[in-house]
């Protein structure tokens, strides 16, 4: 359960002010899985890394899970944009999983299994034992991603976390995605540049408008709940809406 | 041949500068600048295995023990300092001021507390070592890369987990860099504390050397420490080696042709 | 205009409340050494109070002699510390990317960085004979290795991401050095600028106390062979004092030369 | 400037631009004489334009005074001794101090009141502290322990600067030490017991220390080191007979308070070294295992 | 002009020995404009390092201009895949730009208006004085790419340039690469994981296979050489070609 309410942030420093958020307000009940598109330096990892707690807003509130956010919130689990640069170098592949579970002080074997499958499911068993700058990029993003799945989080926050893998993979960590949401019904917020992304994977787009950031449309995606890459993507309905989220996006990013 | 060329290296400039050194002194009438010849004389005589045993070996004892204390405590130090602010603010000023003290003028308010044993000497060396560790420190945990900041304080690593796997680590190429630092210096206050009030010691029988007009033997002490330093610094590689491993190899890459 | 003003009075009250900070720091440092003798801790005699210290302090101030001393070493330290910057800053960017240089000096300069400077006595007496110069050439020798070692550490500090684009973009060495390899060590450089200060400062008094060039380390000897326990302790305030105006011109000038850097932009960080 | 030059009778050469000659010294009262011939004009009238450098002690001084840097520099008798063993190119030229020859010396050795040692032999298997180890202190400290029965090889020695050794004696980390002025006042002052004064037993009216140069000065300037020996024999003469003037010219050069200045017990300045005594210190040194064999005395003397 | 022989590297180091590129061969005649798409951890990055002069191969041969590779070569510039660590912090946006060019010696005049251009082209006009690390990951990349362009280079190597810019943005600058590269008839070797990209930039894709990495398909692009987003998405060619894209890089990625 994530509520923003009224945020406003401001970035004051080294000779420049910039409104990266104007003047945001939506919820995301429990459970959900929202997607969020806008234009490039419209606020979304600035929204993030409020929700996660890692910036306080400059006037407006924030709540995760009912609490207001001053802190990072337990169970709340972040892919960052900056993929390559969220891990630790000098930890291995394995070990960057494992981390988050031994400070919950998860049992050595539990955590062994948890990371593995994680690591499975992203396509990475055979690279557990790599430091993360022997990977490639797109294997870089699916460690972050396999970090966060296996955290378990109540509440999961992705900025584009599939920006660095290629088409098919990305299709198959799309569906992992959404599994892992069904199965554990985690409340999604997914950052995406691609609109079908966005659409094929969420109950819900929020479009967001160019800086000073506000919500410029919230759209229910009222698809069946059982997705599958080709009869959803071909179904009828996912073209329009992916028209209408298109044609929003272009609007906001007319006057900019 | 790899092997070989390196070993040419390591020791192709030190080979071309002792024989300068030897020819250039041949012969030398200069009372207080001898020949090598009769440095090297001077050094098969007077460093025999009873003067190992008597006079080095408590010397790098002592060393042992003070560089150990002096690198835990810059680094536990550093990584308080360095990761609140109010505490580098208290600090700091206090540590500057003490940091300025040197060591000859330190050596009697050690001895007021702590008399004039090996702990004595021990102290000095840690308070004269422990500031590369102690400001390298700091730097490197403030200089730490933010969104691993991030990434720890949203999946909730924190404690001694973060201190371990965060704080210490994102440092440890600068702490490696103190430590390093440190390690030249400790063998020098090792020599300094052993001047001031000792019976025994490398630094002592140094001294002893000179106040005894003995100044090929002097010499041949000053040797022993540049040696010293050399094998210190080899072990010092090779520990850095294992515990840095992921730094050399994120930053040489695959570059070199 | 509001928030300029509002932005200037949070980082005035920051450094604010970082001077109050370290001011409460030493005045805690000073109380402590206070009290200490005066419980008995610490013979009197020979650890005299703070107060008293002061007090001698105080007399020196008023003595010609003193400031001659005073200006007589922050001129050895001022002209060693830059002597040793300079050669260690260019010595050490050479060493640090010629990778063939730096193995081949490797053995002679962990052979040199150990001696102690006091075992070079003689020699540079005998060279120099017992004069400023003599203290200058320990000062800058003493200090020159604290901030060569800084500095190829700093240059292998390069982000090898960054080293790719200044060599795809084919920049030149000169320009590598300038744009890439000097940013990258420039924190390290002023870790080794902040040590080579107070190194190059106790040479500085620990020479003039043995050798016998003139400046405050004469006058602690001097001191001391007298049994003025607390002119003694006074001078040794003289040179903390000093040590601490080092380190505020240090981070005077890291603010300004770093701004850039995580240690030091730091703008958006939670309360928590 | 090689004019003949009689007793007290200005250099001939006047109009000679005078002599720069630097001379080092330790910043004690055993160097008062030096000081106040400087001041006398002792040196000027010998066309010796003298400049006094103080430094720590002989690792400065000694190398100086080789290197001609300086010209003439004060130490030990036992540190020349040592030096002239080991072939160091140094002549002594003048006599520096030496003891009171009675008990009220400038030098003693102090021990705590109630620490049950009575007197020198009793430091049999304890500790005594020592500016410098293998030096006059602990030669002369032997001699007492000698003198009074007791075996001075079953002495233990530390070395611990003169300024600390006050403090380490009070905190009972040594058992005695060896102090001279001013810190004779400080034992005093803080209670402690003398229980010898072995300047005073290592020889009759010991001569502590001395001027010295190098051979090579004395080979080029014979002349020089001839006036400079005149000049300091006066200030010797003069010193002696005027302990008021050097109680005044000690306040110069040191940091030596006003009321410590007037209670301390000056050394003797002689004119003339006491042979005898260097060659004592020297059979002593042979004796505590300082040197193999005896040095020449004959040779670095005058 | 681009040729690649029997191009064969091996990482090995720290516990891991991995054959990047398997037996590679191809050429890119000069000012052509080819595409490269490959599953993730293929081989792309390494390629490009290679051909960049950044790493020597372990056997094979790599020819730029004609001159085989050994240090980078002159007037070839590359747009990193982690352009985040590409650009230099302590320099601010328009000087990052302006690097390059003052290195080459070029006059603070024109670089400033070389620079300017290229900052208005990709969108970032009123960002030239901030910091890389006060903007947005996507303001970052187009920073990168900006500085590509203001070196008016002879060939241009880019890796994955789009991957964080919104669809309307990536779209413009699409056109923007494509109007560069007719404008200056650069050699332009680009990495993508986005076949409808890759379709619609290319006069040639080459769809490289999972590691060991060989090239799977080399496809010639025979659409007219005026492209325009709309039209030639909506062409029964474009969607045709990007099909058999799809279908062998689905085939390539099966055995892995
Ligand atoms: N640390 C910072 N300091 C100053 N300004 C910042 C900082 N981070 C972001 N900004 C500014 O805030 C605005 C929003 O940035 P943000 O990163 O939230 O955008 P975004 O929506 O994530 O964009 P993208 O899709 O390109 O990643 C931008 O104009 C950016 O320049
Ligand atoms: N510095 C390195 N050290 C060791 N192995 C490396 C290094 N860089 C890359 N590799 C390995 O080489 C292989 C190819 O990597 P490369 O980065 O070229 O892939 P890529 O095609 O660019 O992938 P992506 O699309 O995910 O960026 C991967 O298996 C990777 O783990
Ligand atoms: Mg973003
Ligand atoms: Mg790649």
């Amino acid at each position: 359960m994530l509520e923003v309410k009224n945020l406003h942030k401001v970035y004051d420093g080294h000779g420049r002010r910039v409104t990266a958020v104007g003047d945001l307000t939506f919820s995301v009940p429990e459970g959900q899985f929202a997607c969020v598109v806008g234009p490039s330096g419209c606020g979304k990892t600035t929204l993030l890394r409020v929700l996660a707690g890692l910036l306080p807003a400059t006037s407006g509130e924030v709540l995760v899970q009912r609490t207001p956010v001053t802190a990072p919130p337990p169970g709340l689990a972040v892919v960052f944009q900056e993929y390559g640069r969220s891990l630790f170098p000098w930890l291995r592949v394995r070990e960057n999983v494992e981390l988050p579970l031994k400070a919950q002080g998860m049992a050595r074997s539990d955590r062994g299994a948890l990371a593995a499958e994680a690591l499975a499911a992203v396509g990475l068993s055979d690279a557990h034992g790599a430091y993360p700058w022997q990977l490639s990029g797109g294997m870089q993003q699916r460690v972050a991603i396999a970090r966060a799945i296996a955290y378990q989080p109540r509440v999961l926050l992705m900025d584009e976390p599939f920006a660095a893998v290629d088409a098919q993979t990305r299709a198959d960590l799309e569906d992992l995605v959404r599994s892992v949401w069904q199965r554990f019904g985690v409340t999604l917020l997914f950052v995406t540049h691609d609109i079908d992304e966005a659409v094929y994977l969420g109950q819900r787009v929020i479009v967001l408008s160019a800086s000073p950031t506000t919500v410029a449309q919230d759209l229910t995606i009222d698809l069946p709940a059982e997705r599958d890459q080709l009869t959803t993507r071909s179904d009828a309905r996912f073209t329009e809406l992916r028209g209408q989220v298109y044609a929003q996006i272009q609007k906001v990013k007319a006057p900019a | 041949m790899r092997l070989v060329s390196r070993v040419l290296l390591l020791i192709g400039l030190p080979v071309v500068l002792l024989a300068t050194w030897w020819f250039g002194s041949a012969g030398s009438e200069d009372f207080y600048r001898p020949s090598l010849s009769s440095i090297m004389d001077a050094f098969v005589r007077t460093w025999t295995w009873d003067m190992f045993v008597q006079q080095v070996f408590p010397s790098l004892w002592r060393l042992l023990v003070g560089y150990v204390i002096a690198v835990a405590l810059g680094v536990a130090l550093g990584g308080l300092i360095g990761t609140y602010r109010s505490v580098r603010s208290l600090l700091e000023p206090v540590l500057e001021f003490l940091r300025a003290f040197p060591p000859p003028v330190l050596v009697p308010a050690a001895i007021l507390l702590s008399g004039i044993g090996d702990r004595t000497k021990i102290l000095v060396i840690v308070f004269g070592c422990v500031w590369p560790v102690l400001l390298n420190t700091i730097e490197g945990v403030r200089g730490r890369d933010e969104v691993l900041s991030d990434t720890c304080r949203s999946y909730g690593i924190t404690g001694t987990l973060r201190l371990r796997h965060l704080v210490l680590r994102a440092a440890s190429p600068q702490i490696m860099t103190g430590a390093r630092q440190a390690l030249p210096l400790a063998i020098i206050l090792m020599v300094i504390s052993e001047m001031m009030a000792a019976n025994d010691g490398l630094g002592f029988t140094v001294l002893q050397f000179q106040r005894g007009f003995q100044i090929p033997e002097m010499w041949s002490g000053v040797l022993l420490l540049g040696v010293i330093g050399i094998v210190l610094s080899l072990l010092f590689r090779l520990a850095e080696r294992s515990l840095l491993g992921w730094y050399h190899g994120q930053r040489a890459g695959q570059r070199e042709w | 205009m509001v928030a300029v003003a509002a932005r200037t009075s949070r980082v005035t009250g920051r450094r604010f409340r970082s001077v109050t900070l370290g001011a409460l720091g030493l005045f805690g440092f000073a109380l402590a050494l206070e009290i200490a003798p005066r419980v008995g801790v610490v013979p009197i005699d020979f650890a005299p109070p703070t107060s008293q210290i002061l007090v001698s302090l105080g007399e020196l101030v008023g003595e010609a002699s003193f400031w001659t001393a005073l200006v007589d070493t922050l001129r050895t330290w001022a002209l060693g510390l830059c002597i040793a910057l300079v050669a260690g800053v260019v010595i050490g960017v050479l060493l640090g990317s010629l990778p063939f240089v730096r193995a081949a000096t490797a053995t002679t300069i962990e052979f040199l960085r150990p001696i102690p400077s006091v075992a070079l006595i003689p020699l540079v007496i005998v060279l120099y004979g017992p004069t400023v110069k003599s203290t200058l050439v320990l000062v800058v020798y003493a200090a020159f290795w604290q901030v060569l070692i800084q500095v190829v550490h700093g240059v292998a500090d390069v982000d090898p991401v960054a080293r790719d684009t200044a060599l795809a973009f084919r920049l030149s060495p000169w320009a590598r050095v300038r744009y890439v390899v000097w940013p990258t060590s420039l924190p390290y450089v002023i870790t080794g600028f902040r040590l080579a200060a107070s190194v190059a400062l106790i040479l500085t008094i620990t020479g003039e106390l043995v050798i016998g060039s003139p400046g405050i380390g004469k006058e602690i000897d001097n001191a001391q062979q007298s049994n003025a326990v607390r002119t003694v302790y006074a001078l040794i305030v003289v040179t903390g004092i000093l040590g601490v105006l080092a380190n505020l011109l240090t981070r005077f000038v890291e603010r300004r030369v770093l701004s850039w850097h995580p240690s030091t932009r730091g703008e958006e960080v939670t309360p928590a | 400037a090689c004019g003949d030059s009689s007793d007290d009778t200005p250099a001939a050469g006047g109009a000679a631009a005078p002599d720069k000659v630097n001379a080092g010294v330790i910043a004690i009262l055993d160097v008062a004489p030096i000081y106040l011939g400087k001041e006398k004009g002792f040196f000027s009238k010998r066309n010796i334009d003298l400049t006094l450098t103080t430094a720590q002690g002989g690792a400065a001084i000694v190398p100086a005074v080789l290197s001609g840097e300086y010209q003439f520099g004060f130490s030990n008798a036992v540190s020349l001794l040592l030096g002239k063993s080991n072939n160091a190119p140094l002549k002594v030229v003048c006599n520096g101090n030496n003891s009171t020859g009675v008990d009220d010396d400038f030098a003693g050795l102090y021990v705590k009141p109630d620490s049950g040692i009575a007197s020198p032999k009793d430091l049999v298997g304890k500790t005594v502290a020592a500016n410098t180890l293998k030096n006059i202190v602990d030669t002369s400290v032997r001699a007492s322990v000698k003198k009074d029965g007791g075996d001075p090889s079953q002495v233990k020695f530390t070395e611990l600067p003169f300024p600390e050794q006050v403090g380490a004696l009070q905190a009972g980390r040594v058992d005695a030490i060896f102090v001279v002025e001013p810190f004779q006042q400080a034992a005093l002052a803080a209670g402690m017991k003398k229980i010898a004064s072995s300047y005073v037993d290592a020889a009759p009216n010991l001569t502590v220390a001395m001027y010295f140069t190098s051979t090579k000065l004395i080979g080029e300037n014979p002349d020089l080191v001839k006036r400079f020996t005149e000049a300091m024999k006066e200030s010797l003469a003069y010193a002696d007979s005027h302990g008021d003037e050097v109680r005044d010219i000690i306040g110069t050069y040191t940091k030596i308070e006003e009321p410590v200045r007037a209670k301390m017990t000056l050394p003797k300045w002689p004119s003339e070294i006491n042979t005898a005594s260097i060659d004592a210190l020297a059979q002593a040194a042979v004796t505590d295992g300082l040197l193999t064999q005896k040095p020449d005395v004959a040779g670095l003397l005058p």
